[in-house]
């Protein structure tokens, strides 16, 4: 596939965001097509979470311009966006109901575009996951609790996937396999946002790295530069 | 003389709550009227009417008195139509030296226990109410009774008299329930009573308690099942709120009957044209006990608290609502009380007209003689 | 500083008051002024909501009554002997609800509360629908008589006063201190070795105990312990009390009880409309108001210094 | 097993310790023992149980069997304050603080327990100020020596952590236990946790559960890897990361990392 | 005392106690999925009963317009119409308290009970004026044998029950019941996920308060429809929540039902702890089952 032939999927222009009086997001720009994976970069507190939420209207103040394939969605209720966008969210720390159980959790969001994985399928790449079907989600472990934020917006036909630290307080044989998965999406044609703050992981997946500052794109750096530029980048990620 | 120029009168009554269309606005209203009918004032003095609502709480009836005595220069006070209010407010006056003429309250306490030289009990109180009813239902068969109480002082009052008289005439008191002040649902006490066996079910309640005590009793068909009801402390505007069907035949025993002559008709009707209903025995006796009072007032020439009480206490009462009336010194006010039933729909010549005279209870035998009071202001 | 200007503006209008307005009814803000704040410090300070704290102010009322009228105790003696009374059984309230949290606390303690009702409705010394009635005001150390309504003031304002500053030494303590730091993170104090419960035990013992000393105080005053001052509708005011003045400020409650207590009293002849109006500042104040009248002045003067 | 042979320098230990939740069991008969002065980590895959075993030595969770024996005591049935107050610490895998406490006073309530006032409601605050310069000194030694007036809230996350590890450490803790310590941190602040850890561990003991293997190998002493809720190795850094079924389980490959 | 006044009592007892139960349906629907503690639910209950009273009697006498709205299209009007002020209050008021502490949303609803309760006692007796529209269909009694009891509350016994058990299916039995807990738990992830959880909650808010004025007009025939006639029953109702676990949707009907005939019993056998008796109950559930009968420890 050739993700840089295939149509805009995203354009993020000049985008703004406040969490009441303060602002974070200071004119971000950013563009995707579909099928590509790309990652944001940045240090603690630089907007990268920003960045996703302002996507999904969970700041609570935004401007400038978000278009999903063609849709202007800036002013649209949150509630919606994901059905217009075929969008799936896993959040920064997980984001597990802790009053429903492992089955409500992965049967919450509502399906948004057909095509999504079944139950099964889902259980099957989750293995663990399975044993714990009537679990309530707050007895689940950390990195079950990550497992399961994932498996559940596979359910829904997202084809636009906003994933935030999804490897965060994952052991090592986790972190592979979660890397395979992310792999797998890619060649069935999923568009992906990662925030990463493990680079080692996020590196070979994606096809563009933006670094993030301030609420600014201050780095667009390919894959294909990316030893080229290695340089620039830890000293945007590091002191 | 007066003190701070004016005679001021505080009806504290139950504004809001089970009494209020029994004597609440419409003891105001009397009050107005009594003022009126004796010119406005006294001896060139203005004449006041305050008037509060005491929630039936004891506490709000007294601090609302203790500040109309200390700050606002209330003389007299009257209405009081709940028995724990009038005992706290009459103990309360006694200690302040005020008169209290209570016409709504019913309990004996009032005038034996708990009596006070400044307290009058003006209407009926529960040693009057079972004399006429009582006796009447028990030579009538009802032997055994049970009885359903309003628990407080009242009604436990009320309670001991009816039972003192049933067992007096050869009765028996089978059992009792006591059910808060203000209770909805009369369903479980009333099957209790039906299940104890009683020939009478005595409802030692009185207002809105009794409206739906009645009602209930009509509900659950046990009437129809063998067992009589007896109300006894019942108003004319609890038979009109009933209506005849259900209330038909009811006795009990009353000290006012509005349409008994031309004169308490009179004043009834324009009671009516004010209040958009008829008197009942205690606001037609807030009308009579201000009235006297005032008298007093202008024939002593004062409101010195002693003075006026005495006058009272030598005065005879006669005006619409009382005939030949005595403040005895215990505080009670002995006139004549009639036994009533209410009519059938089919005798009703009106709205208003609910009740048929059936005796007239003497004075002497409605209230306790001086001979047996207990108060120690007698003996 | 702030403080201690407002608690000499405090003094002075206390000292003063009897002469310009009803002494008995001054008396009577200042018992529910005593009582807010000792509610105050359980939910502004140590974060828990109490649906139950009329029993202490009802029960101390009926105990402080029953002794001063039918074993002849001198009002301070009766006064202490309500007092005592609220402390015991603060102490076992405490025990049975600190357990629990949050909503659960306010349901425990509304339940206990009902059980006190209900023996204030049925034991036979309480007078039940009566009331305990006629409970004598007696003379202060022997000389000083209270029926006067002079002495009788000055006696409650001392009360209030040593209850204010029982109150206030408790929030500015060490002990205090830790109250604070449980509400802030329940979890971290317990790990830092703060058993937590023994402490939330303490602060509910001691407002139970001053809450019953203002019940305490208004059986003297209006010389009755009723049912009203038992009944959650009496828990719920003193809620309303704290919130207008403002939650969680040491003067707070003492406003909130003017306001509420001032307004009842001047609106009473609207009947009903009292109660529409109480909602209805009650509503503003949770809406927009949520400081309180002290919480929102101590905000502007706080801004205006930044 | 050379348990029996380490026996009088452990000061924390754990005898067949198990934690059944409703038919799953979670921990099963664990013995571990924890050697006075190091630093003792607790790694393992997902669910493998490590949290709940921390929350047992913690007394947030009771264990269904077994016993914990903490410098010479049963504390298998003691209360979460009680075995705070004989030294045994925990803090938080989310950071924990009094928000709206300045660092100064965080620090200080930690202080304050050992003055035996806390609960005196009848003396003045003042009597705390004598804890101040205590205070700062602890504030110093973990860098935040200029916020001591500075809200909790207000510190960036890594100051948090670090204000929260200067309040465990003013109770002068034995024996200190961290949760995942480093979660959610950018690389810097993972450095100037896993210093201050390096610095504040002297002559204490640390138990710590932790993904982040270049913490782990730079810091600990001792490693215990768990696995469905048993013990699958122990030993060094060295010892564990070459052993062949914590690759598989843990890892997820066969050869050495 | 003989097994009729036993069973006539307990069926006294149920008729309370499906008031109990409907009553803590509504609060445990509110409760459970919106962690809101709904004080004015008793002030809701009233004001269904006094919508049905009005618009049966006072029509003509306060508006002029001379139709008469009979009982049982009140129980379909009253319902939408109390659901429509519950709408009101939580998209006005409410909704900008969820992310506060719990209390406030309890004191915001005690302010508006304090404000129905003084609306309405301006105009009515607190002590209760009767609802004449019962229907005639219904005004009968059975005769059961051990008792006679009126056909309305036989009528009022099983119709609450088929709605106690619907709401329960619907909520349980559908996946409308964990989305509303997710929304209410989450409720930025749960839109993000593409639930209206505004939507959701202002309906459910209202489904709440609607069951309370279904309970008014059912309770308007058989007891008087006073001003105070919620105030003292919410304190109870609380304790049944309470009782059957919070948020327990099972546990608030059958506990609703159970100490109505708990109730019904105390009454015959020690009466003056009647109105007390829940209480000690719930000291009791409390103190043993911290989390109550139904309910699942957090
Ligand atoms: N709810 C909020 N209210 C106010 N400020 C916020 C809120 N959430 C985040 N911020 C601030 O916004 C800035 C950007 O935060 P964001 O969560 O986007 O950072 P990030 O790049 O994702 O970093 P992290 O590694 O911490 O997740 C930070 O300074 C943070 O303190
Ligand atoms: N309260 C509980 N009830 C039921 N099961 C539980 C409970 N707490 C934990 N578990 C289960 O016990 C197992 C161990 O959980 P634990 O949280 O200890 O794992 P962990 O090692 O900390 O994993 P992670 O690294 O993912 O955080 C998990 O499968 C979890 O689902
Ligand atoms: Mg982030
Ligand atoms: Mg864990």
């Amino acid at each position: 596939m050739q993700p840089d032939q295939n149509p805009e999927l995203l354009r993020i222009e000049n985008l703004h965001a406040w969490y009441g009086e303060s602002h974070i997001l200071h004119g971000l720009n950013l563009t995707l097509r579909e099928g590509e994976v790309i990652t944001l970069l940045g240090r603690n507190g630089s907007g990268r979470t920003t960045t996703l939420k302002a996507i999904l209207g969970l700041v609570s103040k935004r401007t400038g311009s978000i278009k999903i394939h063609g849709t202007e969605i800036i002013n649209m209720p949150t509630h919606r966006i994901a059905h217009v966008g075929k969008l799936g969210y896993c959040p920064e720390e997980r984001g597990i109901f802790a009053s429903l159980n492992v089955d409500e959790n992965l049967e919450l969001p509502p399906v948004v575009a057909k095509g999504g994985l079944s139950v099964d399928e889902i259980y099957s790449m989750f293995p663990n996951l399975k044993e714990r079907r009537k679990s309530q989600g707050s007895k689940l472990s950390g990195g079950e609790q990550q497992m399961l934020a994932i498996a559940r917006i596979l359910r829904t036909g997202a084809t636009l996937l906003l994933l935030d630290e999804i490897t965060e307080g994952l052991a090592p044989v986790i972190l592979k396999s979660l890397g395979n998965v992310i792999r797998k999406l890619r060649e069935r044609g999923f568009t992906i946002i990662l925030v990463e703050q493990n680079f080692r992981f996020a590196a070979p997946l994606a096809d563009r790295h933006y670094v993030i500052e301030h609420g600014q794109v201050v780095e667009q750096i390919d894959a294909a530069d990316l030893e080229a530029k290695k340089e620039q980048l830890n000293r945007h990620l590091s002191v | 003389d007066l003190s701070d120029d004016k005679v001021k009168i505080g009806v504290l009554s139950d504004m809001s709550g089970v009494y209020k269309s029994l004597e609440g606005p419409g003891a105001v209203i009397a009050a107005k009227m009594a003022i009126e009918d004796f010119g406005g004032s006294v001896m060139g003095k203005p004449i006041e009417v305050i008037s509060a609502d005491h929630q039936n709480k004891p506490d709000i009836g007294a601090s609302t008195a203790r500040e109309w005595i200390d700050a606002k220069e209330v003389d007299m006070i009257t209405a009081l139509d709940n028995s724990s209010v009038a005992l706290s407010v009459q103990g309360l006056a006694k200690d302040k030296k005020i008169i209290t003429m209570n016409t709504g309250a019913g309990s004996t306490a009032l005038t034996e226990e708990q009596c006070s030289p400044y307290g009058i009990h003006y209407v009926y109180d529960t040693h009057a109410l079972p004399v006429g009813t009582a006796t009447a239902m028990v030579k009538n068969g009802g032997k055994k009774w049970f009885f359903i109480t309003a628990d407080y002082a009242f009604g436990h009052s009320l309670r001991d008299n009816t039972g003192a008289v049933v067992e007096s005439m050869g009765g028996e008191v089978v059992g009792n329930v006591n059910a808060p002040l203000s209770t909805n649902d009369f369903s479980s006490y009333l099957l209790q009573a039906q299940s104890s066996g009683a020939d009478v079910i005595g409802l030692a309640n009185a207002g809105q308690d009794t409206v739906n005590a009645i009602k209930q009793a009509n509900q659950f068909r046990i009437v129809q099942s063998g067992q009589k009801l007896a109300g006894m402390l019942v108003f004319l505007t609890d038979v009109h709120s009933m209506g005849l069907d259900i209330a038909q035949g009811l006795q009990f025993t009353t000290a006012f009957v509005w349409n008994q002559n031309d004169e308490t008709k009179a004043w009834s009707n324009r009671f009516n044209e004010r209040h958009g209903a008829m008197p009942t025995m205690v606001q037609a006796g807030v009308y009579s006990a201000v009235t006297n009072y005032l008298n007093a007032v202008k024939e002593t020439g004062t409101d010195d608290t002693d003075t006026v009480r005495a006058k009272l206490g030598e005065m005879t009462l006669n005006d619409m609502f009382v005939k030949g009336g005595k403040i005895a010194p215990n505080g009670s006010m002995l006139h004549d009380m009639y036994l009533v039933e209410v009519k059938k729909p089919s005798e009703s010549k009106g709205e208003w007209d609910l009740l048929n005279v059936i005796s007239k209870i003497p004075a002497d035998q409605a209230y306790i003689s001086m001979a047996d009071t207990k108060c120690s202001l007698v003996n | 500083m702030t403080n201690r200007i407002l608690f000499i503006l405090m003094l002075i209008a206390g000292l003063t008051a009897p002469f310009f307005a009803y002494p008995v009814f001054v008396m009577d803000l200042l018992c529910f002024a005593l009582f807010a704040c000792a509610f105050n410090l359980l939910l502004g300070y140590a974060g828990l909501l109490s649906f139950g704290h009329a029993a202490f102010f009802g029960g101390a009322a009926y105990i402080t009554g029953y002794v001063t009228k039918e074993w002849g105790f001198s009002p301070l003696l009766g006064i202490l002997a309500g007092t005592g009374f609220t402390m015991v059984l603060g102490s076992i309230f405490g025990f049975l609800a600190i357990r629990r949290q949050g909503i659960y606390f306010a349901m425990v303690t509304l339940a206990l509360a009902q059980i006190i009702y209900f023996l204030a409705l049925q034991m036979p010394f309480t007078g039940g629908e009566n009331g305990l009635q006629g409970i004598p005001r007696g003379e202060l150390f022997g000389f000083i008589d209270l029926n006067n309504s002079l002495a009788m003031y000055y006696f409650v304002f001392a009360i209030f006063l040593i209850g204010f500053g029982i109150i206030y030494r408790t929030i500015y303590s060490p002990f205090g201190v830790v109250l604070e730091a449980i509400r802030e993170n329940e979890s971290r104090a317990l790990s830092l070795g703060y058993d937590v419960d023994h402490f939330k035990l303490l602060a509910f013992i001691i407002s139970a105990t001053i809450a019953g000393l203002a019940g305490a105080t208004k059986a003297i005053v209006f010389q009755f312990a009723a049912l009203t001052n038992a009944h959650w509708q009496t828990s719920g005011e003193v809620i309303l009390m704290t919130l207008v003045g403002g939650l969680g400020t040491v003067f707070g409650p003492v406003v909130g009880a003017i306001t509420v207590g001032a307004l009842s009293h001047e609106l009473s002849a609207f009947g009903s409309w009292v109660q529409v109006i109480l909602g209805t500042i009650f509503v503003v104040c949770v809406m927009v108001f949520r400081r309180g009248i002290v919480g929102e002045i101590q905000r502007l003067t706080t801004r205006k210094q930044d | 097993m050379t348990d029996h042979a380490r026996e009088p320098a452990a000061i924390l230990k754990t005898h067949g310790l198990t934690k059944d939740f409703k038919g799953f069991t979670a921990i099963k008969d664990i013995n571990l023992s924890v050697q006075t002065g190091s630093i003792h980590a607790l790694i393992g895959p997902n669910g493998a149980g490590k949290t709940t075993f921390f929350n047992l030595l913690t007394k947030f969770l009771t264990p269904t069997s077994g016993k914990i024996i903490y410098d010479g005591r049963d504390i298998t049935h003691a209360k979460p304050a009680g075995i705070a107050q004989h030294g045994l610490v925990r803090s938080f895998q989310i950071s924990a603080v009094f928000p709206h406490l300045t660092s100064r006073e965080n620090v200080r309530i930690a202080l304050q327990r050992k003055l035996h006032v806390s609960y005196h409601f009848w003396r003045p605050l003042q009597i705390l100020d004598q804890l101040n310069e205590k205070a700062q000194a602890t504030l110093e030694q973990v860098g935040l020596g200029k916020f001591g007036d500075v809200k909790a809230v207000e510190l960036p996350y890594g100051q948090k952590r670090a204000l929260e590890i200067a309040t465990t450490i003013a109770l002068e803790p034995k024996l200190m236990l961290l949760d995942e310590p480093t979660q959610g941190m950018s690389a810097e602040d993972v450095s100037t946790v896993t210093d201050l850890i390096k610095r504040v561990v002297e002559g204490r003991t640390i138990v710590m559960v932790e993904h982040n293997l270049n913490v782990v190998s730079t810091l600990a002493d001792q490693i215990t890897v768990l696995n469905r809720g048993e013990i699958l190795a122990e030993g060094n850094y060295d010892e564990v990361s070459k052993n062949p079924e914590v690759m598989e389980a843990y890892m997820g490959t066969t050869d050495a990392a | 005392m003989s097994m009729q006044v036993i069973l006539a009592q307990a069926l006294l007892g149920l008729n309370v106690g499906v008031f109990y139960a409907m009553l803590s349906l509504g609060l445990a629907v509110i409760f459970g999925l919106l962690n809101i503690i709904n004080f004015a639910h008793g002030a809701m209950y009233m004001l269904g009963a006094f919508i049905a009273l009005i618009g049966y009697s006072f029509l003509e006498q306060w508006f002029g317009v001379s139709v008469q709205i009979g009982f049982w299209a009140s129980l379909i009007l009253v319902p939408l119409l109390v659901g429509l002020l519950g709408v009101l209050i939580e998209r006005l008021l409410l909704r900008r308290l969820y992310n506060l502490d719990h209390i406030y949303g309890l004191l915001l609803t005690f302010g508006i009970t304090l404000i129905l309760q003084g609306l309405f006692s301006n105009y009515f007796n607190v002590s209760g004026t009767p609802y004449p529209g019962q229907p005639e269909s219904l005004s009968g009694v059975v005769d059961l044998g051990f008792m006679y009891f009126p056909t309305y509350r036989l009528f009022a016994i099983v119709f609450s029950l088929v709605v106690c058990f619907a709401t329960w299916f619907f909520i349980e039995h559908t996946k409308l019941g964990s989305r509303l807990r997710a929304g209410v738990e989450n409720p930025d992830l749960t839109q993000a996920f593409g639930l209206n959880v505004p939507l959701m909650i202002t309906l459910t808010f209202a489904f709440g308060a609607g069951l309370a004025g279904l309970a008014g007009v059912l309770a308007a025939p058989i007891y008087s429809v006073s001003p105070l006639m919620g105030a003292d029953l919410i304190i109870v109702v609380f304790a049944v929540v309470v009782i059957g676990g919070m948020g327990s949707i099972m546990g608030a009907i059958l506990s609703g039902l159970a100490l109505g005939l708990i109730e019904g019993l105390t009454k015959v056998f020690y009466p003056p702890a009647a109105s007390t008796v829940i209480f000690f109950l719930m000291v009791l559930v409390l103190l043993f089952r911290p989390a109550g009968l139904f309910g699942k420890e957090k």
